[in-house]
């Protein structure tokens, strides 16, 4: 499957004209990187060349500054800069479209620093995850993690990164979900996940349905905790199991 | 070659292979048992050596104690040894075999002792073979004299093998 | 693996086992922790029947050291040196994609100086990265001595990595918005040197074994892995080139300024270690391609961008990742505009692919799990964090 | 008794066949002494000359050039905690190590060092080595099951099967070097291995270079083998240490294991001895025929003596090169002691009935060191077989190759005689 002519050829001719860098409203400047003659003239924020098919073209983008290439790069504003962040902005393309079809109010698909993703209502995951899949060729699950916000209801962040062979793209499938709350497992859809679950289940015990294995894979199996939520302190340890299994008294 | 002390190496290998016999039947595990019989086939070999025999002596080392003793430890260390050793050692009739062993003994003895054939046999035993020439007298025999009983006995053999390989592969 | 899973993978073969008379009984085997052979602290039980591997699970996390968890109580900067350990041979590489993730939040841009050094550095790190895989793998399947030529010649790249930076392998290179130090003079002439030094080495290391019939024997058609199930196991790197795909970060989505650089991407067909091991070597070749363009083309101008004393990224988050030796290394980041990052997920190139070993050895031999997990090239630093 | 000691010395037979106990039993602890030594100096070439193939210097610090590093890691082997692990089988463990080395130190019996340099000559010579080499995989099974412990006994299951075939293979193979010895007027062969060296002199040939190309093919079977049947790479699956740890050893420490390395060292030379005697001439020096006559006789004899001055020299370089540091001052003197008695051996070679009796002895050790550097250059150079391919190898290529080559050899020595 996942042919050459994606990999040869660097990001899809589609999204050349667009600059595609996060349209930071903040003063951070960005600094022009070709400043010297000889080598390819890249479009300034190479970094950020997330493809992105049909994005429409941001305001505001940083090639004003890639405009005026002094030989010594623009020295950013004098004062540090105030982090206001990078502001999210719908993310428009074919699929996508599709997809709101397909869910209306259940997903928003969103851009920001140039990356794809979408944040989807938790009933629906699944089976967006189903059909990116299956429908849109994101054949490949790169990374399953979650984020602890102990301050909110729904206290977990689910996050996917897809990519897809096919389309050379990223895109990261976000939701919410409540402590206790359990989640279908995407093992059966990207058997990469059987490992990363273990050890979203481990860190944050988050448990994903239907698992195979539903087991601590970096802790010990007997461990108390789930060290990366964030009520877990970073000296914490589980005290008896420490005691029981190693004879020591701590293991600070 | 003169022979150097010879009752005391008779009595010892003999003394050996006794020792290897018994300890075959009492140890209750099968690997001690087979070591046993490597000493008891080993001490074999010695007593084949001194009777003039080393063709037989060398065979008895290379197959039975290097080769097929090395097959019989190869399966019995993947038997459960564990379960071997609670099992019962002997069974119920072994007074009866007692009892056959002990008359068969006593009619050895009675034989050696009494038989007029073989004592004119043992009177002529200290019979000199020439050890120089022995192997090669085994081979002028066994392909010469026997050919055909030697023949039939490695057809023998090879149905032998053939029927192993069936009885232990169901698919081949 | 559930009987789901098999939809999308294309084999999941069940060891059979010979039917015989003679049950011997199923043969459950500790590998590890600790055993010469699975490098670092993985521990493998390997269900046997005889020598044939029915079965595997991994028991890993022996090396957990919660990278994650700390990443949370240090500033960006100081989480900088952490990304060293995980993959200790290639810590440049981790250094790389941690500075470039942070970068990207805060919309900053390395100078084009401090990329070419960045990329002449990483590229090093990944010669010096499969040249320790090479040794070690050799040494698995049995063949001792081009483990030494392999260390005498890393040892030339380590020369250049504590000359540039004062540390040989926990190197901590690169500064977020670039690089810290200057090179240091004749830095160019050191890299051509090696340059020179290296390329009939691989030649060497390539007379000793690629025609090898022993390592030929031993490495062709074991651990077989297909495109489809490398890319549904998420395996990514040599191990994915190898069984045919054409896919590596430098060229679909590049970073840094590989774009600038002429160079190939090497695949394989059979999937098996064999190839594994022609595509690792083919890499270092084209590594030297990439780094003596790149020394010769370095310009000159700041190394470090400028970047603020206290780094506060804006609130967001980000997802980067780099080709790094072993795969995909990406770093998922999340700030919430403090000076620590709200949450650090690093996503391991060797976490991901050891998922393949069960898959890869499942009716093989003892020998070939060997062969496997060494063709696999994981680092337990990395895996377990 | 005097009288008992000197009768030998005019006969023209092994002590053994002579029936004369002292001599014996004197001959019995030199080839004793001799093999240990051998073992231990094979350890500390080994080590040199690995290291020097893969670009690293080997034991360099004790003593000059690392020359006394074997004493060192024998006093450490046996100052070693004696481990026996609880649940191992004690008796068995206790006796496996002793089994391989007495398996291994039993086959000297009959080595033959030169015409009448041997223990004895049996009529079975080369059956009873081996046979009695093939005991020592008794040893190993014993160790492997006694250890009580997955990993010794998945290498004693290794090296049972790996040994018992690729005897078979190297069997044949010696049964077509027999046949050779049989090419003679009367038409008997030997198994004596004294025998088979006369063999080889009458016919004038030694046996690798008869009905070329079959005896060198046969040499070349059962030089594998024997590589095979000592457990060393690239056959050695059964103590191979990146898939088993150590193999059958695993459990074993200090003096027991080195008894271990001991047998499988003496083994080594041992097998090496068969191969030198069965088919390149034993103690018979190169080209006996073609460059006969006294003249030739002389040069060859000065060989031994030269051998020995060379490597005094060798010796007396290192010496030079020796770091001009008063640190390094007792290391040099060291190096010159073990150069001037290197070069004092050397002279004394040279003295006429010395020279004469110890010829046969040189050109056997000779022609066996070249197999030693052999079994060291395997090791740095290949990888190690998977199992089935050792099997594939031991019984679809070397068997029936070596059947062929006994049919051919028989065939052969009938027809042409």
């Amino acid at each position: 499957m996942a042919d050459e002519n994606k990999s040869s050829s660097p990001p899809p001719p589609g999204n050349e004209p667009k600059p595609g860098a996060g349209k930071q409203s903040g003063s951070v400047e960005p600094l022009p990187p070709a400043d010297k003659p000889a080598p390819v003239s890249n479009p300034a924020p190479t970094s950020t060349s997330e493809p992105k098919p049909a994005a429409p073209p941001k305001p505001g983008g940083p090639e004003s500054a890639g405009a005026t290439p002094p030989t010594k790069p623009p020295a950013p504003a004098a004062a540090p800069p105030k982090p206001t962040g990078p502001v999210p902005v719908a993310w428009e393309s074919g699929m996508v479209n599709k997809l709101r079809g397909q869910y209306g109010s259940g997903i928003e698909a969103l851009t920001c620093l140039g990356q794809n993703y979408i944040v989807a209502d938790s009933s629906l995951t699944f089976e967006l995850l189903q059909v990116m899949r299956d429908e849109e060729e994101f054949d490949y699950c790169v990374d399953v993690t979650a984020v602890h916000y102990p301050k909110r209801e729904k206290q977990f962040d689910l996050v996917w990164i897809l990519y897809s062979f096919p389309r050379n793209e990223r895109v990261r499938v976000k939701t919410m979900i409540a402590e206790n709350e359990t989640f279908p497992t995407v093992s059966n859809i990207w058997p990469t996940a059987n490992w990363l679950e273990r050890e979203v289940f481990d860190m944050f015990g988050i448990k994903f349905e239907g698992h195979p294995d539903m087991k601590r894979i970096l802790l010990p199996d007997g461990w108390k905790g789930h060290p990366l939520r964030k009520d877990y302190g970073i000296i914490e340890q589980d005290k008896e199991w420490v005691q029981i299994n190693l004879g020591i008294e701590s293991g600070q | 070659m003169t022979p150097v002390a010879t009752s005391f190496f008779f009595y010892l290998l003999s003394g050996l292979a006794l020792l290897g016999g018994v300890l075959v039947i009492t140890r209750r595990n099968p690997v001690h048992s087979a070591l046993a019989l490597i000493l008891t086939l080993l001490a074999l070999a010695g007593i084949y050596l001194m009777l003039y025999a080393p063709f037989v002596a060398g065979v008895q080392i290379l197959l039975y104690a290097g080769g097929i003793m090395v097959l019989f430890l190869f399966v019995i260390m993947l038997v459960n040894i564990g379960r071997a050793e609670k099992e019962k050692q002997f069974n119920k009739q072994w007074i009866v075999s007692f009892v056959a062993a002990a008359v068969t003994g006593l009619l050895f003895v009675w034989i050696l002792t009494k038989s007029p054939l073989l004592r004119q046999i043992a009177q002529k035993a200290p019979m000199q073979l020439p050890e120089a020439s022995n192997t090669q007298d085994v081979g002028n025999l066994l392909y010469g004299q026997y050919m055909l009983s030697f023949e039939i006995a490695s057809l023998l053999l090879l149905v032998a093998i053939v029927g192993a390989v069936v009885m232990a592969k169901k698919r081949i | 693996m559930t009987a789901d899973a098999t939809k999308y993978l294309s084999h999941l073969e069940l060891g059979e086992r010979d039917e015989t008379f003679l049950d011997s009984n199923e043969l459950i085997i500790n590998m590890g922790p600790q055993h010469p052979a699975t490098h670092g602290v993985l521990r493998v039980i390997l269900k046997l029947d005889g020598e044939k591997v029915l079965g595997t699970e991994c028991v890993i996390g022996y090396l957990h050291r919660g990278v994650e968890k700390i990443a949370e109580h240090r500033t960006y900067t100081m989480f900088n040196p952490y990304v060293d350990r995980m993959d200790y041979v290639a810590a440049v590489s981790n250094g790389l994609g941690y500075c470039e993730a942070v970068e990207k939040l805060l919309n900053v841009q390395a100078p084009p100086r401090a990329n070419y050094v960045r990329v002449i550095l990483t590229e090093l790190n990944r010669i010096a990265s499969h040249q320790l895989w090479l040794g070690t793998h050799a040494l698995d399947i049995g063949a001792m001595t081009p483990l030494f030529y392999t260390f005498r010649d890393r040892e030339e790249i380590l020369k250049i990595f504590e000359k540039y930076c004062g540390a040989r392998l926990t190197t901590h290179a690169f500064r977020i918005g670039g690089c810290l130090y200057e090179t240091y003079d004749g830095f160019e002439r050191d890299v051509k040197k090696f340059v020179d030094f290296v390329t009939p080495k691989i030649d060497e290391y390539e007379e000793l074994l690629t025609t090898n019939r022993i390592w030929v024997e031993r490495t062709k058609g074991v651990g077989y892995i297909s495109a489809k199930d490398c890319i549904a196991l998420g395996v990514t790197g040599p191990v994915l080139r190898a069984s045919g795909v054409k896919w590596d970060i430098r060229k679909a989505q590049p970073y840094a300024n590989y774009s600038e650089f002429d160079f190939e991407i090497p695949t394989g067909q059979n999937g098996d270690t064999y190839d594994r091991y022609l595509v690792r070597l083919v890499e270092m070749r084209q590594s030297l391609r990439i780094i003596s363009q790149a020394v010769e083309r370095i310009p000159e101008g700041p190394i470090m961008a400028k970047v603020p004393k206290v780094i506060k990224p804006p609130v967001g988050e980000i997802y980067h990742s780099i080709e790094a030796p072993k795969g995909e290394l990406g770093y998922f980041i999340v700030s919430d505009g403090s000076t620590q990052p709200y949450r650090i997920r690093v996503r391991p190139p060797s976490f991901v692919n050891l998922q393949a070993l069960d898959l890869m050895v499942r009716g093989a031999l003892v020998a070939d799990v060997i062969a496997v997990i060494g063709t696999l090239d994981i680092v337990l630093g990395e895996v377990d964090r | 008794m005097l009288n008992y000691v000197t009768s030998y010395l005019n006969s023209n037979v092994t002590p053994g066949q002579a029936g004369n106990v002292f001599w014996a039993f004197v001959y019995i602890m030199v080839v004793f002494a001799g093999i240990s030594l051998a073992v231990v100096a094979m350890n500390w070439l080994e080590r040199k000359a690995l290291a020097h193939m893969q670009v690293r210097l080997g034991p360099m610090r004790v003593g000059p050039h690392g020359l006394l590093q074997p004493i060192a890691d024998a006093i450490k082997l046996l100052l070693k905690e004696d481990i026996i692990p609880d649940r191992a089988d004690k008796a068995v463990f206790w006796a496996a190590p002793f089994m391989v080395v007495m398996a291994a130190f039993t086959t000297y019996i009959v080595v033959p060092f030169g015409p009448t340099h041997a223990i004895t000559d049996m009529n079975i010579g080369i059956l009873f080595m081996l046979g009695v080499s093939s005991l020592g995989v008794l040893g190993i099974v014993m160790a492997g099951w006694a250890s009580n412990s997955n990993y010794p006994l998945m290498g004693a299951l290794r090296s049972s099967a790996q040994m018992i075939s690729y005897e078979v293979a190297m069997g044949m193979a010696v049964v077509s070097a027999v046949v050779m010895t049989s090419l003679n007027d009367k038409g008997v062969g030997t198994l004596s291995m004294i025998g088979i060296v006369q063999a080889q002199q009458q016919q004038g040939i030694w046996f690798a270079f008869k009905f070329f190309p079959l005896g060198f093919v046969a040499l070349g079977i059962f030089a594998i083998a024997m590589v095979a049947e000592t457990n060393r790479a690239p056959f050695d699956l059964p103590e191979a240490e990146s898939e088993l740890t150590a193999g059958f050893h695993t459990e074993y420490s200090g003096f027991r294991w080195s008894l271990f390395m001991l047998g499988e060292y003496a083994a080594m030379i041992a097998v090496s001895s068969v191969a030198v005697t069965l088919w390149l001439g034993g103690w018979l020096r190169p080209f006996p025929n073609a460059l006969s006559g006294s003249g030739w006789d002389f040069v060859f004899s000065l060989f031994p003596g030269f051998t020995f001055l060379i490597l005094a020299g060798f010796a007396f370089l290192g010496v030079i090169r020796m770091p001009k540091h008063p640190y390094f001052k007792a290391e040099t003197l060291g190096l010159a002691g073990f150069a001037g008695a290197l070069g004092l051996i050397g002279l004394i070679l040279f003295i006429p009935p010395v020279r004469d009796r110890i010829e046969d002895i040189y050109w056997f050790i000779a022609k066996v060191a070249v197999f030693m550097y052999l079994y060291i250059w395997y090791r740095a150079t290949f990888p190690r077989y998977r199992f089935d391919q050792l099997m594939k190898v031991g019984w679809k290529v070397l068997l029936p190759t070596a059947i062929g080559v006994l049919i051919f050899t028989a065939v052969l020595g009938v027809t042409i005689k």
